[in-house]
């Protein structure tokens, strides 16, 4: 595969959009796979640019998934090129924070790819797609209320009976067991 | 003894038994009397023999079937896995019987016993060796193909009285395929009847008697239109009992099992019996109107009973039924409806054409030629136009990029 | 005597008395591979209107992920596509190697090309059998196909110690080498395998009613594959010359000569044949793995498997599973566990175009097309 | 010959010729490959696993290899291992397990605890026929069930019991020689500590009383 640098890429965004908020991510590890965040509003135009740029042309956005940081969650896009087939080029773009500001412009109608995956972040981070068709539960159902993928989920207490239970489940049971007969002995 | 008048023998045997008895018993036993006891000896018979067909065709099938994948098949009860059906049976008995409870109770109900009727009063006009027809009628054509098509009620009212909406989509498949492929089945027979000149099943298997160029039997399937008429039988035959490659109403992979999806226990397995003594007796009418019926290929083998021509006849066209439920995927619904009206009706008539030519052109070497072309080039035309045309290997290409 | 309402199975007619069906095929269906979904509104037997619904096999592999060990994880990939655990495990070991920058003994990639291919192969085989089935056929290609299958997992049996859930690669290197004689029989079976693939193709290729139930059906143009991040097979059966094993040229591919079919039409039969023709292709790619697999050490010694800790950073690895582009998006904090761990499933990815496939056709083809995108739920829904 | 349908009669040859190969495949290994499985049993690969099981030497108390490390239970991806130590009335801890637990059930067969366990205790066994009506009963194995004795382990799994004892024995070979090695150090540490002692004492001796001799 031929390599294609994100310098490259972010030149190639200075250069065509000159006031979109672009920075180089740096990645220590050896893979070296450096990352671009886009600030979110900018974000529809610089994807527009990569898609379509004859030098980048990242026809085919391969991954997309978000990842939950302390104070942020990020939507992370892995894109590739068929016709120059070289990639990947992380595009990453944060939310405001992690409980009201999570929306992030979708990049569904560019990449139809985005679809399913968007909708899966969106279901288990909870970010917020605007302008995404079909912005619905993926995996969950309907009615579920939390984002189980979030750092700070908590786990119902609703175990089956386990007869091998580590020191941390043994508590929840009990607890759970405890609850459930209170409410039930509050029900009688 | 003769092997050849075993079973009307026997049946003389039981009915001197019976006038013996009420000599015995100091009656005269008057002659209606020995009419009814002759036609529920009959029945009784003709209800076993194709009862225990159909219990060995259910373990035989599944036999055959998982030979032909690789597979042993049923080979647990009894020897040989031969007791499966009584299992089967036990099984089906003893199955709760749901209804479900937004189903119209009456309808559903009613819908095996419409279904096994007409199954079962479909043998009645086969001949099943020299002098062996139950019910010797001039027009048993006309009457098996009337009986049959009240399965298609049967059907429907299975489907929609469960309502459920795969058994509703099931029932209608069935419907159009029903009536559709009715057409050639029909057509088919009426060329074998036209040139047998009777519409009496009996007569049409003496038309196919003897031998023609030393070598060929007479039978309707060893001409070139005979051969045509035979296959479009043999196709419509599939489809009127559901089998696969038109198992469309059932269609598992689609309709999970169509118009039966409902039913469960016995009502279950009376849909499973009619349809296969159903498809027994369409089976049993294509051996009479193109494989010669009862008569022996050749007359150095006649030595072997007339009956156990017929029926190893009606064995082997229900095992090519297996064989080809082994191989082929189902047609699709529009399909099929394609197959029915744009190949199969025009074939029939290709096929009505050809028995005419071969007829006039005095049933020789000749006829047979003209014959073979009238039905060969349409076909391959009609293939063609129809089919090979549009879906082939040959239209595709594949690149491989090293 | 009561006669229920049995127009309420149908739809309000939207105006010139045309009524609609909805009928929810799944979660427990005969053809829907698993427990998937499809709400489906119909018209006649035309379909108007689908809806896939996802997540009845789901189980937050992710979550479970970041929960154990970056070894801990390695069982848990065979369950995702279990139809092809080898490849799954070879994915995640790609990423893992990625982000701690691990080499890989040649012998190990040798080894890791044969029994992926073996995987692709009879992944490809069942795939013949399993569309066939949706089709309607009563079994027999699936039977043959199974039949092959087996002796390929009796294969791995032999090496890993289990049928399907291997378990097998590690990071930089797999678990264990070769059992005494298990290349010879290898060798040997694979000398089988092309007369056993004739024979599919004179059951099934040419088949008049199979022609008609697949050509024509759904099909994808190259730039809407691409668009809708269609991978694999279903890919190239839409034209488009991809293939990751070329393309990154992971592993020792580069070494090894073979050849990417790919197809014009993109329809539910190019998307059949490419799976033919790329199994072909695994065979030629078995004899030249198996003809040049050198001594050496299996697993590179340096990598600390238990209590593994790759330094601080990301990485996306991918591979070409016999589904499709199966990556790994892993992101490390320097810990044991894994801060994130995503999989890209190829199976949920090429579903994508599932409803704009089948607008328009018959319901007996929705089978035909879900069977031709080769899914597996494991994957789809994790 | 190409002519409408021909594929269909090519498909109905190849399913004839399997459905009548089947009986002519006495080996059973190219077509008809079913097992008969209660009256055939399959012959399991060497390599093949089911669940894990406790290795122990001679004797199923005293032999037993594992210490009670825990590390298997901390690395068993499902969490299916639950262990106690041994422990006597007055709260000393024993390097063996007082309970075993997995449960099987939960158990993914996946050997990841067989990989880690640095004692060699724990491996894969083999069986299969573990079917029960018994949800939590017979699923929880315990510690009694799972000790197996090393004749078992070698009965099963030959080649990676020989490599294992091979281990285990170069292993005990190598501390014997390091223990051999430290005590010999030590022995001669201990001379010369003595001989410097006794030097020490004489200087001492000559210029003060002696006094209290302290451990060497």
């Amino acid at each position: 595969m031929s390599s294609l640098s994100p310098e490259i890429v972010l030149q190639r965004i200075h250069d065509a959009l000159p006031k979109a908020r672009v920075e180089l991510l740096n990645n220590p590890s050896p893979s070296g796979q450096h990352a671009i965040r886009v600030h979110r509003e900018d974000v529809l135009e610089v994807a527009g640019l990569l898609k379509n740029d004859p030098e980048l042309l990242l026809d085919y956005t391969s991954n997309v998934t978000g990842i939950d940081y302390s104070d942020h969650l990020e939507v992370v896009y892995h894109l590739f090129s068929i016709a120059k087939k070289h990639g990947p080029i992380t595009l990453k773009v944060r939310t405001g924070d992690r409980a009201q500001d999570v929306t992030v412009p979708s990049l569904t109608p560019i990449w139809k790819s985005a679809d399913f995956q968007e909708r899966e972040a969106f279901d288990l981070f909870g970010i917020r797609f605007e302008g995404h068709p079909d912005l619905r539960r993926l995996l969950m159902w309907e009615e579920f209320a939390d984002f189980p993928m979030r750092k700070d989920y908590v786990a119902p207490d609703d175990y089956e009976y386990e007869p091998t239970p580590h020191g941390s489940i043994v508590q929840k049971i009990q607890a759970h067991s405890k609850h459930a007969s209170a409410s039930s002995s509050t029900n009688a | 003894m003769n092997l050849e008048n075993l079973p009307l023998a026997i049946l003389k045997a039981i009915l001197d038994a019976f006038t013996w008895c009420g000599a015995k018993a100091g009656i005269v036993v008057p002659p209606w009397a020995l009419t009814l006891v002759s036609i529920l000896i009959v029945i009784v018979a003709i209800l076993s023999v194709f009862l225990v067909m159909f219990a060995l065709m259910s373990v035989l099938e599944r036999k055959i079937l998982g030979r032909m994948q690789n597979r042993y098949g049923p080979n647990r009860v009894g020897p040989w896995g031969l007791f499966q059906p009584v299992a089967d049976g036990i099984k089906m008995l003893t199955k709760e019987d749901l209804v479900p409870r937004s189903a119209d109770q009456i309808v559903h109900f009613l819908a095996p016993i419409a279904m096994v009727i007409p199954a079962l009063m479909l043998p009645a006009i086969l001949p099943y060796g020299r002098g062996m027809v139950p019910v010797e009628l001039a027009s048993g054509i006309l009457y098996f193909f009337a009986l049959g098509a009240g399965t298609e009620v049967a059907v429907f009212m299975a489907g929609w009285s469960s309502n459920n909406k795969y058994s509703i989509l099931g029932a209608m498949r069935a419907i159009a395929q029903m009536i559709s492929y009715e057409l050639p089945l029909v057509m088919s027979a009426v060329i074998a009847a036209l040139v047998a000149g009777t519409l009496s099943p009996n007569g049409i298997v003496m038309a196919q008697a003897g031998v023609s160029f030393g070598v060929v039997p007479n039978w309707f399937v060893f001409t070139p239109w005979g051969f045509a008429a035979c296959i479009l039988f043999y196709i419509g035959a599939l489809a009127e009992s559901n089998r696969s490659p038109f198992d469309l109403p059932e269609g598992e992979s689609e309709l999970v099992a169509g118009h039966l999806t409902e039913y469960s226990g016995f009502k279950y397995a009376i849909f499973f019996m009619a349809e296969y003594i159903g498809m027994f007796a369409i089976n049993g009418l294509l051996v009479t109107l193109f494989l010669g019926g009862y008569q022996a290929p050749f007359p150095f083998l006649e030595w072997i009973p007339s009956w156990c021509w017929f029926f190893a006849k009606l064995a082997f066209v229900a095992f090519s039924m297996v064989w080809v439920r082994a191989t082929m995927p189902r047609f699709r619904i529009d399909q099929m409806m394609q197959f029915a009206w744009k190949f199969m009706l025009p074939m029939s008539f290709v096929a009505l054409i050809a028995a005419a030519a071969w007829h006039y052109a005095g049933r020789g070497l000749a006829a047979w030629g003209i014959s073979f072309l009238i039905v060969a080039v349409p076909y391959l035309l009609l293939g063609r136009f129809c089919f090979t045309r549009r879906h082939t290997v040959d239209n595709r290409r594949y690149l491989f990029s090293e | 005597m009561s006669f229920p309402p049995h127009t309420s199975l149908f739809n309000e007619g939207n105006g010139a008395g045309a009524q609609t069906l909805d009928v929810s095929l799944g979660p427990q269906h005969p053809s829907t591979h698993g427990v998937f979904r499809m709400n489906v509104r119909m018209d006649g037997e035309t379909i108007v209107k689908l809806q896939p619904v996802f997540g009845y096999l789901h189980r937050n592999h992710e979550k479970l992920a970041e929960r154990n060990s970056w070894l801990g994880s390695m069982p848990y990939t065979d369950r995702l596509d279990y139809l092809c655990p080898i490849t799954n495990n070879w994915a995640y070991a790609v990423a893992v190697e990625k982000l701690a920058g691990i080499e890989v003994p040649e012998r190990a990639e040798y080894i890791r090309v044969i029994v992926g291919e073996l995987t692709r192969l009879q992944n490809h085989t069942v795939f013949l059998g399993f569309i066939l089935g949706d089709m309607g056929s009563w079994g027999s290609a699936l039977m043959y196909a199974f039949r092959e299958r087996e002796k390929i997992l009796d294969l791995f049996e032999e090496l890993t110690g289990a049928r399907m859930m291997v378990n097998y690669m590690r990071f930089g290197g797999v678990r264990c080498d070769f059992p005494v004689g298990w290349l010879e029989k290898a060798r040997a079976y694979i000398e089988t395998y092309p007369a056993f693939l004739d024979e599919m193709e004179s059951l099934l290729v040419g088949n008049e009613i199979l022609l008609a139930r697949l050509q024509g059906v759904a099909p994808v143009t190259a730039e809407r594959a691409i668009n809708a991040g269609l991978s694999g097979p279903v890919l190239r059966a839409s034209g488009v010359d991809y293939d990751i094993r070329k393309v990154d040229g992971y592993g020792i591919y580069p070494r090894l000569s073979f050849r990417v079919p790919r197809g014009e039409v993109g329809d539910c039969f190019d998307r059949f044949m490419i799976r033919l023709l790329e199994a072909r292709e695994s065979i030629k790619l078995l004899q030249q793995a198996f003809a040049q697999i050198p001594a050496g050490p299996i697993v590179n010694p340096v990598v600390k498997q238990r209590g593994f800790k790759p330094p601080v950073g990301e990485a996306y690895g991918r591979i070409e599973s016999p589904k499709g582009e199966l990556g790994f998006h892993l992101v490390s904090e320097g810990g044991e566990k894994p801060y994130r761990y995503h999989i890209r499933p190829p199976s949920l990815i090429n579903l994508t175009l599932l409803e704009e496939m089948c607008l328009g056709s018959k319901l007996a083809d929705v089978m035909v097309i879900l069977g031709s995108i080769d899914i597996v739920l494991g994957e789809v829904d994790r | 010959m190409n002519f409408p349908g021909s594929g269909l009669i090519k498909g109905m040859w190849v399913t004839l010729v399997n459905g009548v190969g089947s009986f002519f495949d006495p080996q059973r290994s190219k077509r008809l490959i079913t097992e008969q499985y209660p009256e055939e049993r399959p012959k399991l690969a060497e390599a093949s696993r089911s669940f894990p099981f406790l290795i122990f030497d001679n004797d199923p108390e005293a032999g037993i290899r594992c210490t009670s490390c825990k590390i298997c239970e901390k690395e068993c991806p499902p969490q299916c291992i639950f262990i106690e130590q041994d422990k006597d009335a007055n709260g000393k801890l024993f390097r063996r397990p007082k309970v075993f637990n997995i449960d099987i059930s939960v158990c993914m067969s996946c050997q990841i605890c067989v990989e880690v366990c640095p004692f060699e205790s724990i491996r894969m066994d083999n069986i299969y026929e573990m079917s029960s009506y018994d949800r939590f009963g017979s699923l929880v194995v315990t510690k009694a069930q799972l000790l197996k004795s090393n004749e078992y382990y070698h009965g099963i799994h030959p080649t990676e019991a020989a490599t294992t004892d091979a281990r285990i024995e170069a292993a005990r070979i190598k501390k014997a020689a390091a223990a051999k090695v430290t005590a010999e150090k030590a022995a001669a540490a201990k001379a010369a500590a003595a001989a410097k002692a006794a030097e020490e004492k004489a200087v001492s001796e000559k210029a003060e009383p002696p006094q209290p001799e302290q451990t060497a």
